[in-house]
């Protein structure tokens, strides 16, 4: 299908017909941008430069009931079909993200809490304009307009939005939107391919990543990784705020008579993470921690998926307290004689 | 002043000490206005040493962050000091470490750093947004010099003193083996206004304004693991048996978190905003902490982390507590 | 809040003085409202102030801790540490917008069967006037 | 351990006491179905002989490893149970109650709110029974040693009958003699007893005493440990006499260059005393002391051209290099009887006391007309020229008693009599002299006491109902100023002597006792008793008891049934040798423990200490808890920040549930 | 949701049998579980060296092997030490007690693939349970294998589960059993000493053999040593590893050694695999 056009006058409609379904849009929850479901169209603003928290959150999110029972009982009670949803303003980066996440959930077994809500979900992405300051994104593969994992694509024109359908739901969806769209003009097409263009540029943080997933293996015993985890406090921020990390626990809550098994967001910078009820700890410090985390996502992954599980959104970046700089890292990776 | 030269040499002399493991210091970060911990085992590493209004991070987290390693058999502790960098609010948590015998005088070398008050983070990015290589910052008279990759600007030191520093008594450390420059005189007169203002708010407009913040909570953990004052080797909130708090996230199990955590530091916090800073959601913690450190300091007059000698807050009682409350 | 809400309220009472004064209280033939549930500890400085954010997590709607006078205490110091540990908790819950009448703390001597009807009916009033808690009771909605 | 919890639920009915207004067999119905509760039945009586039955033979039959009584309070049926638990072969900590008598029953008449409520409780102990431990009551063995603080008639009569058990006794007197107080004093009320008469025997016995080690001019130092194993430090100090050579003879204090010139304290400081001295001649030890803060040779170094004891002393015993001597002694049990300090009259200055020669204390009174006093038991007021006897005698009684003005709410509970006594005295020896007794009330409550009183008013003695608000010398009288309260009218009485009839105050070196022994004050400052009724002579400090006036005023046969109340106490440790520890007390996860040592600052028995351990190869502080100290308060568990320090059957892990269940139920 | 295929979902199976092999803080202690479902029940299938997700509910799962061999019958049983939360909880069932299973879980031994060899199984402490199913499927397939011995060791006599089995075994004889204890006692007639000492005595061949060891990480590490002493190859070598896991299957994350995964691409696996993963032997 050929590109359409929005005008902005006719995004309220848009935001309606999307909200016939659980549309998720970023919003400020507390202090800080994420995706929130959207009681009303008026919330929905497309101005902004990145969620914190990426999407991950609304497919896998932090708390996620496996099943419930009651207290003596046998019977397990399974929640209800996921609702379909709309992922509305999704920057490119995490919607790759949610591809490279996908691969581990379908591995080997199907993960059916997740796949389910994957499929039942569309992903409407938003290409960047203001790309920040830690973005690299196009080292990795990808770009600010990058179409991976998502269905429809949005580039903000000024006066209107040219949208890209990129799969059969980003199809159906320029569909039913019917009088709402337009056909895109070659000079629209054009503004958009521009405008993604000077995004690239302004992407100023770079590595060449080629060479890491073998450099790492040969690095497994440098001191490099003790230094870079001096500083480490061993929080979850920059897990729980990447997009592709996936890690969980599984506990069992009761509340009176009635319980749950339910999963969790874990991180492998915690300690508990590993730590067998022997008190062994095969990775007993944060330096073997931090070794496997840069090792999980630009080696491990690779070899199990044939991709880096990074997507260069600079999430841990911005986020790391100490400023633990993965680019940095990477780039001592790279530049570490063996 | 600030003298760069002398921090340095102090620095170097300090890590050529046999007694000392290594030194924990600042240099600058990898973008903007970021710094990070630095840790020198060799003199040369002294040259990467700032002490700049953007030394914010409180090291003193990291005497108690080391792990401590078996020990194989045959083989003694390395038990060499830490040589460590503080301002005047780090200094307290040293001290309070003290207190609580978290860690022995004998295992840190204090190297004291007079200060005039740091940046806050977020205020400077939102003023100079965008900034990508690392930029360097000055104390001037009250004002701070931004040398920007396009220029330098002054900005008065009002608009972007972090909240800690806004009202700060004790910019000069309070304890320290060696003291790099002449001691500062402070500015603040210890009053807790933010706190003030949402006491003067009803009770239900004080929930709903934690509750969107609890609510966000991602229970990252960061907020404990920066806190020098947050140093079990096995938090009683991780724990299963008993299991205080689930490791589920919503609204009622994040509060709870927040409010042991709170309660655990009351008369133990030495207010260096850590918590706050390092926070991803913009979770106003200290806002927490600043409510007990008043109570604490007003109504039972006792302040942390000032005498290594004094008794811990919550280890010990005046028989003329406040009991006004009781029925 | 409905009419008929009645609150439910858990209570620390330390073995010595306040439990004894209940129980003085009931050998007495006292009556006092039902609303209110007794934990007994040994010593009011037993009392964990986390066991008042867990009991108000975990369903009540008030909690009292009580002990002995200041000065009678069984172990000599327990209810000063009870005393300073639960003036900051009250601080901390009424800062964050917890109604501070769910939470209350008394001394009654073994001898006060009377001023514990008296308590037990304040307390039961306060919570009643406080309605229920929901702020942070740990709850199946949340799942 | 390791089993599942199995569960026997008995609930209650006392008769109707719980069955009128608690449903009993819906609450057994309701925890039959509660989790791991594998029996739950309800009986008429469940502390009789059947009940108990009911519970062992459930015991055996169905298995159970846990009970739950549902009954009255713990505190009245919890070592019934827990026997009955023992009996049946379980651990007797396996039981938990649900007080749904007092707590539910006897407090809540509407009969389905009361029910609900019991099956609460019920629920809550189920909660926790399920979590319980089994606990062990650890035994260590008693030292069979008393240590006895205080020499009077208190630590006296203790350590005759602790002596005459078998066990040993260090008695540890301040002064260079025992006898206390009471040798200080004439005659006895009401009997009229020559004090002295009736105790220099058991003085003299207390010294010959094979299992008595009497150590005068002593002070404890130190004690550490716990019931049944205290070490003592005590500072015998340095008398600068060797009581080895001391013959009692006496040259040595007529010698004395300061011989006669200092107050004796012993004559409440009417009589003199040399910087050499035998407190008085019936002393026991009767060695003589040199004060060493009087004598020359010791102040100054030199006392003319030498001292003169010295020269004098044909025993040669003087010995001027003697030093302070610690002495280390381990006993089983402690007995305070430090006694009590009288009131400083000069802390009423309206009586005069410190401007007006002739207004003097009862004890100085007691001097005075003792036989052995410095007047030779005649009552005559001044010096030389000036001396004559008194012909208008007044008494005022509660000076520094029931007087919140000096801080001392209670009665003395001896001064009326003493009173009654001196006047007696008065009146038997100068029967010309007028004898007025200002009072506020008579107490006169005990043995023989109103008929005494009755006898002395009978003799003459007149007693005014007022107490006196002045007291100013007019001429050579003294005046004075009060009010007859029962006739309403102000009295001006001219007088040649006022005694003052002083209260009984706590010892000035209270404090330092208490921090010794880890004790605590009552309200008027003497020794805090573990139990006003039942446990007077017991403190809040296992093996400790107290006796005589330490723990509050009271007179010479109220002192000695004390003090054999306290040796008795002392005898039940002893003779068994053994003592309990209790079961329900502090223990540390060493793991988890960072050593912060709050637990050990909370601690009021300082039951808990920081250990170095080698934790793989580290050394680290932890927490341990001294078992034998530990009296299960639970204080550490609570100001535990990692929640290290648990306490045993009240543990955090167990109260939890509780609480979940308490606050679940809506 | 379609939870026919839910991997989370487990089964309700009901305790048949329990019994204690060791006592003390650190008890094992021996279930014999069948599940409720009967088509389950015989649909299951197993192979040695795989592990199941068992757990109670309300309490949480723990990855324990399974310890029986799918040739002894349409039960499973597993040996669980008591040390955590959800350990504990497991150890107050008794029979008749409900508990969740789900699996199998992992690879497992490539017993089909060893017929024909002899099999040396090298056992310390709780190491034992994964290494019980070969012994049992070698004795009954015994026709298919040459010798088979097993050396077994623990702490103390009080220590070594299985005991009644390997005593009858030696009576029968079918089997080679060698057993230790680190530490001398009264009346204890075999081998007194280290368990990688013991196999340097008993000296195995490595000609035809397959050697599999597991135990305490200490002990594993001898072991191979010792292994590599009396000439084994690296490929003639297996052992298991543990990690923590919480899924089973490959999600969660936490259990990878290197890029392997111990639930999925493990619990077994031959020397020559781990020497190298770098993470293996942590």
């Amino acid at each position: 299908m050929d590109s359409k056009k929005l005008t902005k006058d006719k995004f309220g409609g848009f935001v309606e017909l999307l909200s016939k379904q659980k549309l998720y849009v970023p919003q400020m929850v507390g202090e800080t941008l994420r995706f929130a479901p959207v009681s009303s169209k008026d919330e929905v603003d497309l101005v902004f430069s990145n969620t914190v928290v990426p999407p991950k959150s609304v497919l896998f999110p932090q708390t996620e009931t496996l099943y419930e029972y009651e207290a003596g009982g046998t019977e397990l009670i399974m929640p209800e079909e996921p609702e379909e949803k709309v992922l509305l303003g999704v920057r490119p980066c995490d919607a790759r993200a949610l591809t490279i996440v996908d691969k581990l959930f379908s591995w080997d077994i199907d993960d059916p809490y997740y796949v389910n809500k994957r499929e039942n979900t569309t992903i409407i992405g938003l290409a960047c304009q203001e790309p920040g300051i830690n973005c690299f994104c196009t080292s990795l593969g990808g770009g600010p307009a990058s179409t991976e994992g998502i269905d429809l694509l949005l580039t903000d024109l000024g006066e209107g939005y040219l949208l890209q359908p990129l799969t059969e739901k980003g199809e159906k969806l320029c569909q039913d939107a019917g009088e709402l769209l337009v056909e895109a003009a070659g000079e629209d097409r054009q503004a958009a391919e521009s405008l993604h263009q000077e995004a690239a540029e302004k992407i100023v943080r770079k590595i060449e990543v080629d060479t890491i997933p073998q450099k790492l293996e040969e690095l497994w015993e440098s001191p490099l990784w003790k230094n870079i985890s001096d500083a480490c406090l061993g929080c979850g921020a920059c897990t729980f705020l990447c997009p592709t990390c996936h890690c969980f626990d599984i506990q069992d809550e009761m509340e009176g008579f009635e319980g749950r098994r339910c999963r969790v967001w874990d991180s492998c910078m915690f300690e508990e993470y590993t730590l067998h009820t022997s008190g062994h700890n095969p990775r007993p410090t944060r330096r073997e921690r931090t070794r496997n985390r840069v090792n999980h996502k630009y080696s491990y992954f690779v070899k199990n998926f044939g991709t880096i599980a990074c997507v260069g959104c600079g999430r841990c970046i911005d986020n790391c307290p100490v400023n633990i700089d993965i680019l940095d890292i990477l780039s001592q990776v790279v530049k570490e004689a063996i | 002043m600030v003298d760069l030269e002398k921090l340095k040499n102090v620095a170097k002399e300090t890590v050529s000490r046999e007694d000392v493991k290594y030194l924990v210091g600042w240099r600058q970060g990898t973008y903007g206005f970021r710094v990070s911990p630095h840790f020198m085992t060799k003199p040369e590493d002294a040259d990467k040493l700032i002490f700049s209004p953007l030394c914010v991070n409180n090291l003193a987290t990291y005497l108690t962050l080391a792990e401590k390693l078996p020990v194989p058999r045959g083989e003694e502790p390395d038990t060499r000091k830490v040589a460590l960098m503080v301002k005047g609010c780090d200094s307290r948590a040293v001290v309070q470490q003290l207190i609580e015998k978290g860690i022995e005088r004998d295992s840190v070398y204090v190297i004291g750093c007079p200060c005039q008050g740091v940046l806050d983070l977020e205020k400077v990015e939102e003023k100079f947004p965008g900034v990508q290589s690392p930029v360097d910052v000055q104390w001037g008279d009250d004002k701070f010099i931004i040398n920007l990759p396009d220029g330098t600007q002054e900005v008065p030191r009002e608009e972007l003193l972090a909240q800690k520093c806004l009202n700060c008594r004790y910019p000069n450390p309070v304890i320290s083996d060696v003291m790099l420059w002449e001691e500062v005189e402070a500015w603040g007169n210890g009053e807790y206004a933010d706190v003030k203002e949402l006491e003067a708010m009803d009770s239900q407009e004080r929930w709903t304004f934690w509750q969107e913040k609890f609510a966000s909570c991602i229970r990252c953990y960061a907020c404990r693991n920066a806190c020098p004052m947050c140093y079990c080797e096995d938090c009683v909130l991780d724990r299963l048996n008993p299991q205080w708090v689930f490791r589920s996230n919503n609204i009622s199990e994040n509060t709870v978190f927040h409010l042991a955590r709170a309660f655990h530091l009351a008369g133990r916090c030495i207010e260096c905003g850590e918590c706050e800073r390092v926070c991803p959601m913009g979770l106003p913690l200290m806002s927490l902490n600043r409510k007990l450190a008043k109570e604490v300091r007003e109504k039972y007059a006792f302040e942390p982390g000032l005498d290594p000698e004094s008794k811990p807050f919550q280890s010990s009682y005046r028989p003329d507590d406040q009991e006004d409350f009781i029925l | 809040m409905s009419e008929q809400y009645e609150p439910n309220i858990v209570a620390f009472l330390c073995n010595w003085c306040s439990y004894a004064g209940a129980d003085l209280a009931g050998t007495s033939r006292t009556q006092y409202p039902v609303n209110l549930n007794i934990i007994r500890v040994m010593c009011s400085g037993r009392v964990n102030p986390l066991f008042i954010i867990n009991a108000l997590q975990q369903g009540a709607d008030g909690v009292l801790v009580s002990g002995c006078h200041p000065g009678d205490c069984h172990y000599m110091e327990g209810n000063f540490y009870a005393r300073r540990r639960f003036g900051l908790m009250k601080e901390l819950l009424e800062y964050i917008g917890v109604d501070s009448r769910r939470f209350n703390m008394s001394w009654v001597s073994a001898s006060e069967g009377g001023k514990w009807k008296d308590v037990v009916e304040e307390v039961v009033g306060k919570a009643k006037e406080a309605g229920p808690f929901e702020q942070f009771r740990r709850n199946k909605i949340n799942w | 351990m390791n089993n599942k919890p199995k569960i026997g639920v008995y609930v209650c009915h006392c008769g109707i006491n719980i069955a009128k207004a608690v449903d009993v067999e819906a609450v057994a119905e309701f925890a039959s179905r509660l989790p791991n509760v594998k029996v739950a039945r309800n009986y008429a009586y469940m502390c009789s002989d059947p009940g108990q039955l009911l519970i062992r033979e459930d015991i055996k039959n169905e298995g159970l490893n846990r009970v739950v009584v549902a009954s009255c309070s713990p505190r009245m049926h919890e070592m019934t149970f827990r026997k009955t638990l023992a009996e049946a072969g379980l651990n007797p900590y396996y039981l938990e109650m649900a007080n749904i008598r007092e707590h539910c029953s006897w407090v809540h008449e509407d009969r389905e709110k009361a029910t609900e409520k019991a099956k609460r409780l019920v629920f809550s102990a189920v909660a926790k029974a399920r979590l319980l431990e089994p606990l062990y009551e650890n035994e260590v063995d008693v030292e069979p040693a008393t240590l006895i603080i205080g020499g009077g008639i208190a630590g006296i009569q203790a350590a005759l009958d602790i002596a005459d058990a078998g066990f040993k006794v260090y008695l540890v007197e301040k002064t260079p003699s025992v006898g206390g107080r009471m040798s200080q004093l004439d005659k006895t009320f009401p009997t009229l007893d020559c004090s002295a008469c009736i105790l220099t025997p058991k003085m003299v016995d207390v010294a010959s005493h094979p299992n008595i080690d009497l150590m005068t001019y002593s002070e404890v130092e130190e004690i550490s440990g716990y019931v049944g194993n205290f070490d003592v430090k005590v500072r015998k100090k340095a008398r600068y006499v060797d009581v080895d050579k001391c013959t009692g003879c006496g040259i040595c204090a007529q010698e004395c260059r300061l011989a006669g010139r200092i107050p004796s304290e012993f004559d409440a400081g009417i009589g003199k005393r040399g910087a050499i001295y035998l407190p008085f001649p019936q002393a026991v030890p009767a060695k003589y002391t040199i004060d060493p803060e009087r004598c020359l040779m010791l102040t100054r170094g030199k006392c003319g051209k030498g001292p003169k004891c010295e020269a004098a002393c044909a025993a040669g015993a003087i010995n001027f290099e003697q030093k302070d001597e610690i002495v280390e002694v381990k006993v089983g049990t402690v007995i305070v009887a430090t006694g009590f300090d009288v009131f400083d009259a000069a802390k009423k200055p309206e009586y005069g006391y410190s401007d007006y020669e002739n207004v003097i204390t009862a004890l100085e009174m007691e001097r005075l007309v003792s036989a052995s006093g410095p007047t030779g038991g005649n009552i005559v007021l001044g010096k030389g020229e000036d001396a004559f006897v008194p012909k208008e005698v007044a008494f005022i009684s509660c000076v520094g008693s029931r007087d919140k003005s000096v801080g001392n709410e209670y009665c003395s509970r001896v001064c009326c009599m003493y009173t009654a006594k001196l006047a007696h005295l008065v009146k038997e020896k100068l029967p010309e002299a007028n004898v007025r007794v200002y009072y506020m009330d008579v107490r006169a409550f005990g043995k023989g006491f109103e008929e005494f009183y009755d006898r002395v008013r009978r003799e003459g003695v007149r007693y005014v109902r007022g107490n006196p608000s002045e007291i100013f010398k007019r001429g050579d009288k003294l005046v004075i100023k009060a009010e007859d309260t029962l006739r309403s009218t102000p009295i001006e009485d001219e007088v040649d002597l006022v005694v003052l009839a002083v209260g009984l105050e706590p010892r000035k070196d209270t404090r330092q006792i208490i921090d010794l022994l880890r004790l605590s004050q009552s309200a008027d400052r003497f020794y805090l008793e573990a139990h006003p009724k039942l446990a007077p002579v017991n403190t809040a400090t296992d093996g400790v008891f107290l006796a005589g006036c330490a723990q509050g005023p009271k007179d010479i046969p109220d002192t000695v049934a004390q003090a054999k109340g306290a040796a008795s106490s002392a005898l039940v440790l002893l003779s068994s040798g053994k003592v309990k520890i209790g079961a329900q007390i502090s223990f540390v996860n060493e793991s988890t423990c960072r050593g912060c040592g709050y637990c050990v600052e909370i601690c009021p028995y300082s039951a808990v200490e920081l250990v170095s351990v080698n934790r793989m190869g580290n050394m680290v502080q932890v927490a341990r808890v001294n078992e034998a100290l530990c009296k299960g308060c639970g204080a550490c568990s609570a100001g535990c920040l990692s929640g290290s320090i648990q306490q045993r059957s009240f543990m955090d892990r167990q109260i939890l549930p509780q609480i979940a269940v308490l606050g679940g139920v809506r | 949701m379609k939870d026919i295929l839910n991997p989370y979902k487990p089964e309700i199976a009901t305790v048949e049998d329990t019994w204690f092999e060791t006592q003390g803080d650190r008890a094992i202690k021996t279930f014999k579980v069948v599940f409720d479902n009967e088509e389950k029940r015989e649909s299951w299938e197993h192979r040695p060296g795989q592990c199941a997700m068992i757990g109670v509910l309300g309490v949480g799962e723990s990855m324990i092997s399974i310890s029986s061999s799918p040739t002894e019958g349409k039960f499973l049983r597993f040996s669980v030490m008591r040390a955590g939360k959800v350990t504990q909880a497991l150890h107050e069932l008794e029979p008749g007690d409900k508990m969740t299973v789900r699996g199998p879980y992992g690879n497992s031994f490539p017993v089909d693939d060893w017929k024909g060899k002899k099999i040396l199984t090298i056992g310390g402490g709780i190491g034992q349970a994964p290494l019980r199913p070969i012994v049992e499927y070698v004795k009954a397939n015994r026709g298919d294998y040459e010798d088979l011995t097993t050396i077994y060791g623990s702490r103390t006599s009080g220590d070594l589960c299985f005991k009644s089995e390997f005593e009858a075994m030696r009576e029968r004889g079918d089997v080679n059993v060698h057993l230790s204890i680190d530490i001398e006692e009264e009346g204890w007639p075999h081998y007194v000493g280290f368990v990688p000492s013991l196999l340097m005595e008993v000296n195995p061949s490595p000609e035809n053999t397959i050697a599999v060891t597991c135990g305490p990480p200490v002990m594993i590490n001898f072991v191979l040593q010792n292994l590599k002493k009396l000439n084994f190859a690296d490929e003639q070598i297996y052992t298991t590893l543990e990690n923590r896991m919480k899924c089973g299957f490959g999600k969660c994350g936490r259990c990878n050694v290197g890029n392997l995964y111990v639930c999925k691409d493990g619990p077994v696996f031959s020397y020559a695999t781990l020497k190298e993963v770098p993470e293996a032997f942590a």
